[in-house]
């Protein structure tokens, strides 16, 4: 049985361990055969079987009332009231996207929108969360530019609004960029479905696109090993996605779900059929068989094992009774999309593929899905900075200002830091999103700093955003990671809205490396005690590992994706004050420029962030939340990259007015010098802009909760000019306006 | 009075359009192989990646059932309007001059512009005035109106340029700065903005709303 | 019979995609190029090649905008 | 001298335009076509057509996904 031994690689080849690969032969009571061993090795990589993270895993705080889906599901799910919930996830396509960028970051949106279909829910929005490396580097404008390309492609071509996001841009993720989509969907909590297959004599059913070549060897190959020069031979296996078929394939599953047609749902993403029959027949405790001619294939000749590790796009596969196939089939007729039943449920618990009826491979589930060795990390404290600072140093921007005789002139570092492309606006990137399809959003990036979007369905509307600072983590992985979640729900807080669950997707180098390992040790810890903190159960998520090459491994970047739910949409405050408004600093804001913007532009990163009370941030947060729905606030803003300088000229910005701020009680509250006090950065701190007459009350109010605020200021003129202490930065506001929205010179030198 | 909104495999705007009809009105969703109209006054043809948008914009759309269906309810008078995609669509089916060609700067722009109105005798702005000034938001691959300039001066002395790009804000390049335009009859509008997401202040407009509600007045008085 | 349209846009249309590629020429070091024009390209196989005018007319160019030349194989 | 680079989706990649035509064609009433890919087309005219090859592998194609042809017309 199986074909000719040599026509697949040997396991090392495909990436598994000599002893994984003994454990298998333990498990099957024989050598597997070429089949076999490829299902095996994909099942059995980093990217499916989380074998470096799994047990850290375990820390993260999972129930909470609202939670209606968990880990473990294509994607989580949180109760908004009325019979509804809003499903979300965000994954990775790094590894892809360093390869091919357009096509990558287009097949993870896409990828990530079958997850949250799968479960029954229409997709309702996007963010993507990107990292490049610097901009002088054309590579990084390379990728910058496909990717945003690829993204906006299948987003806006299948009509789910893309409405928030981040970019950042660091030397170490120069060679392996990070392209992390999170999607965000709507169901019927009634029709959820979940991704378990039942029923022995079940049908199996794949919809969707035909299965060709894309992707082969793509999730052992791609996505769980270090890029290295001379990865051309891995090209050819560049998936290309095709947002017309993904589109019809949503619209017909949901139809199908909705009249209740399909058992169980499940989408083909890495390691294809292998992955998604193999793990609905172990979360249902049933076998599957499966005959792989019967797979509609595009190309005639592909090998019985090329078709079962295929990852071509836009497939889903469902568990279908005998009874309703005519009707299936004629529903993915009518939407013009494929659908053929290539096996069916068995009560065996194997996993039985035949050729045109030969049988050529045939593995218990539970060994392949369950079975795979959980390792133990070995962390090791690194000792000093494991980064170079000669490298973040490569821009335009920190040669003005860390080498320049401005060097520690604030009115030269602002424009500098507002300029700098992590700060910058990113409008050059999100124009290229269709932020409105749908007609949900209320606001649209850049105007506040959480998207909202209102859900008549619950009469109310919920508030997302998506974070995380690697250069922060790199600093402290504890302490940065803390500040992601932190940072989502402070952006949360500003639009009114109150965390429901979270996902997150743990980027991070080779876990075999001890300072890796601890990176990821320590940031794991770090989530998990800050959700713990602030309530909020993490729902689901995704692991990249292996994010570096030759220079050594990316910044350890946990992104958070959070979502929130508000009451009343039409009160939600923005990020443009009025002119006359009074500003007010609220929260515990302790500005340092220990991993700041500035420390990095001046080439002076190292380790440590200062440590951090997480329950008073939290107090800060629940506070403003109250603020913004009382609907008090003209502007809420929350401090983050460039510190309370980069924030105010931000808000300037937006409103169209000056500033003249003095932040003296706060360089006396802090012990720290003016310059700190304008760019230091550090959680908890928000810009809230107000009638003046209302201020004194805010004051008093925060105090009864306490949380502290300082009256900065006011709104007026057309410079943004901010003192503390010995320092003062004095900019017109065209200018600043100019120097944030300077992206598109950058990535475009040539215009 | 019901409006129909044209659905293709690949639309993304329809239920967007469909409600902004039913601020106004009833309406109802047309699936691409229906060919009867009966029951609808006015038609939407909406936004969106119709076939995918491959080859070329609104090029195979143009061939589906209901197209046809709709060429003809158009030749008897009936209100159509086509937006973004949709415009593109009654271009390629020559019920409107031009074409849409790729953005100038060859990316997808999505952003709110500013739309001057210009008197017209489209049933679809019917409650404008000369001079009107909408809030509109735009997103689009392709919509740069071309078409020669024999066929645009004619257009403009006829009247029949019906919404320009406020000054300084034509986002693609689109000849004359022109965002919609009728075809002689004035019954057939295309409208590259999309005035079904400026539907509800909440979501940043509701400018686009006068669009559904003139023809939704205009045939309810009728 | 394998058979191929050439799509062009029509002379005097601007082809923002040509001139994309003509400003993009000198940094990547090539010297001498010029009017450059971007277009499409569809292959097929056909058995009634004296039907592909009328589809390029109808559905594969866009008379307004764009020329089309057929190439047919007929080996 | 003027040349034209003919830019096609690799063999086996797949081609979500071509397939589009392609389900198209029949409702147009055009039968027995088969195999559509649609690429792309450059024309430009250049005074060292030896540069070509290595212009479309630098900037016209992606020879990660497509595969061109480069034809020179000598006169
Ligand atoms: N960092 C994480 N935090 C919480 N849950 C996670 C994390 N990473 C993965 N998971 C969960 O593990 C399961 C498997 O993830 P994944 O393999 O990415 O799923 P899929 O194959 O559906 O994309 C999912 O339910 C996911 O939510
Ligand atoms: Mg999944």
């Amino acid at each position: 049985m199986g074909p000719p031994a040599g026509q697949v690689a040997t396991h090392r080849e495909l990436g598994l361990t000599d002893s994984e690969y003994e454990r298998i032969v333990e498990l099957l009571e024989r050598e597997p055969n070429g089949v076999e061993l490829a299902m095996f090795s994909l099942l059995w990589s980093e990217h499916c079987a989380y074998k470096h993270s799994r047990k850290l895993l375990g820390r993260l705080p999972t129930d909470g009332e609202r939670v209606v889906m968990g880990p473990g599901e294509n994607a989580g799910a949180v109760d908004v009231g009325n019979g509804y919930a809003v499903a979300f996830k965000v994954e990775s396509h790094n590894h892809p996207s360093a390869v091919e960028p357009f096509q990558g970051a287009a097949t993870g949106v896409g990828g990530i929108l079958r997850d949250v279909f799968a479960i029954g829910a229409r997709p309702i929005a996007i963010l993507d969360s990107l990292r490049f490396g610097e901009l002088d580097s054309e590579r990084s404008r390379y990728l910058l530019d496909g990717a945003v390309a690829g993204i906006g492609h299948y987003g806006n071509s299948i009509g789910v609004p893309n409405v928030g996001g981040e970019i950042y841009f660091e030397a170490p993720y120069e060679q392996n960029c990070l392209i992390n989509a999170m999607c965000v969907g709507l169901a019927r909590t009634s029709e959820m479905v979940r991704a378990a297959a039942a029923g022995p004599g079940n049908l199996i059913v794949l919809m969707g696109a035909s299965t060709g070549r894309d992707g082969i060897g793509g999730a052992s190959v791609l996505a769980s090993a270090e890029l290295e020069a001379g990865d051309d031979a891995k090209r050819p296996t560049v998936q290309i996605g095709d947002p017309f078929e993904e589109s019809k394939l949503l619209e017909c599953c949901l139809e199908l779900l909705n009249r209740g047609l399909l058992v169980s749902l499940q989408d083909l993403g890495a390691a294809g059929l292998t992955s998604s029959a193999g793990e609905m027949a172990s979360a249902g405790g049933v076998g599957i068989d499966l005959d792989v001619r019967k797979v509609p294939l595009r190309e005639a000749d592909m090998e019985a094992f090329e078709i079962m590790v295929s990852e071509s796009q836009e497939r889903m596969l469902a568990v279908v009774e005998p009874p309703r196939l005519d009707e299936v089939v004629a529903t993915c007729q009518r939407w013009q999309t494929g659908s053929a039943a290539i096996g069916e449920v068995t009560g065996g618990g194997h996993l039985r593929i035949f050729d045109a009826g030969e049988p050529v491979g045939d593995v218990p589930v539970s060994a392949l899905v369950d079975e795979c060795p959980l390792y133990d990390l070995e962390p090791a404290e690194p000792e000093g900075w494991m980064y170079s600072n000669e490298e973040t140093l490569g821009t335009q921007v920190a040669l003005s200002v860390g080498r320049s005789a401005d060097a520690g002139d604030p009115s030269a570092i602002l424009p500098a830091l507002l300029a700098s492309p992590s700060v910058a606006s990113k409008r050059w990137a999100f124009e290229q999103y269709d932020s409105l399809v749908g007609s949900r959003t209320v606001r649209r990036p850049e105007q506040a700093d959480a998207a909202v979007l209102m859900l008549p369905e619950s009469e109310r509307a919920i508030g997302i955003s998506i974070d995380g600072n690697g250069r922060r983590v790199a600093c402290d992985p504890y302490a940065g990671a803390v500040e992601a979640v932190l940072e989502c729900a402070a952006n949360l807080a500003c639009v009114g809205a109150e965390p429901l669950g979270l996902t997150n997707c743990l980027n991070f180098g080779n876990p075999e490396k001890p300072n890796v390992a601890w990176q990821l040790d320590r940031a794991v810890s770090g989530l998990a005690d800050a959700c713990r903190k602030l309530g909020v159960p993490v729902v689901g998520g995704n692991v990249s590992l292996y994010n570096e090459t030759g220079q050594g491994p990316i910044y350890p970047t946990p992104v958070v994706g959070m979502v929130g739910e508000l009451p009343d949409p039409s009160r939600v405050p923005g990020m443009a004050p009025r002119d006359g408004d009074e500003l007010l600093l609220v929260g515990p804001f302790a500005p340092s420029l220990a991993g700041s913007e500035l420390a990095k532009l001046r080439g002076d990163l190292g380790p440590g962030l200062p440590a951090l009370e997480i329950s008073e941030v939290a107090a800060a947060i629940a506070f403003v939340r109250e603020l913004a729905r009382s609907g008090a606030a003209s502007a809420i803003h929350d401090v983050s990259d460039g510190g309370l300088a980069c924030a105010l000229a931000e808000m300037a910005i937006a409103g169209g007015v000056g500033l003249g701020i003095e932040l003296d009680p706060l360089v006396e509250l802090r012990g720290a010098s003016g310059e700190t006090c304008l760019f230091g950065e550090g959680p908890g701190g928000f810009l809230v802009a107000l009638p003046e007459a209302s201020a004194l009350k805010l004051v008093e109010e925060a105090a009864e909760g306490g949380v502290g605020a300082l009256r900065i200021g006011s709104c007026d003129g057309e410079r943004i000019v901010i003192s503390a202490a010995e320092a003062e930065a004095s900019v017109a506001l065209e200018d600043a306006e100019r120097a944030w929205r300077s992206l598109p010179s950058r990535v475009d030198p040539g215009r | 009075m019901t409006f129909g909104v044209l659905q293709f495999p690949g639309s993304c705007d329809e239920r967007d359009a469909l409600a902004a009809c039913e601020r106004v009105a009833e309406a109802r969703l047309v699936w691409h192989e229906e060919t009867d109209l009966a029951g609808i006054d006015a038609v939407v043809v909406p936004g969106g990646f119709s076939y995918g948008d491959y080859l070329r914009a609104g090029a195979i759309a143009r061939f589906s059932p209901a197209m046809e269906a709709v060429a003809a309810f158009a030749a008897g008078g009936g209100p159509v309007l086509g937006i973004c995609n949709g415009f593109q669509v009654l271009c390629e089916a020559g019920l409107l001059p031009g074409a849409l060609l790729p953005n100038e700067e060859l990316r997808f722009l999505c952003r709110q512009v500013e739309l001057g109105y210009e008197g017209t005798d489209s049933p679809w702005a019917s409650e404008l005035s000369d001079g009107d000034a909408l809030s509109i938001p735009v997103k689009h691959m392709s919509g740069r109106y071309f078409a020669p300039d024999d066929v645009l001066d004619e257009l403009e002395s006829s009247g029949r340029v019906a919404f320009r790009y406020a000054e300084g804000q034509n986002p693609n390049g689109s000849a004359r700065d022109i965002a919609g335009v009728t075809n002689e009859s004035g019954n057939v509008l295309g409208l590259m903005p999309h005035p079904e997401h400026a539907v509800d202040p909440l979501t940043g407009s509701a400018d686009g709303l006068k669009l559904f509600s003139s023809v939704a007045s205009l045939l309810a008085a009728a | 019979m394998k058979a191929r349209v050439l799509i062009t846009p029509k002379e005097g249309i601007l082809d923002p995609q040509g001139k994309a590629v003509e400003r993009a020429l000198p940094a990547l070091g090539f010297e001498g190029v010029s009017n450059v024009r971007v277009g499409r390209l569809v292959e097929l196989d056909t058995n009634d090649p004296d039907a592909l005018p009328s589809l390029c007319e109808k559905l594969l160019a866009n008379p307004l905008v764009e020329d089309f030349e057929v190439e047919v194989d007929e080996k």
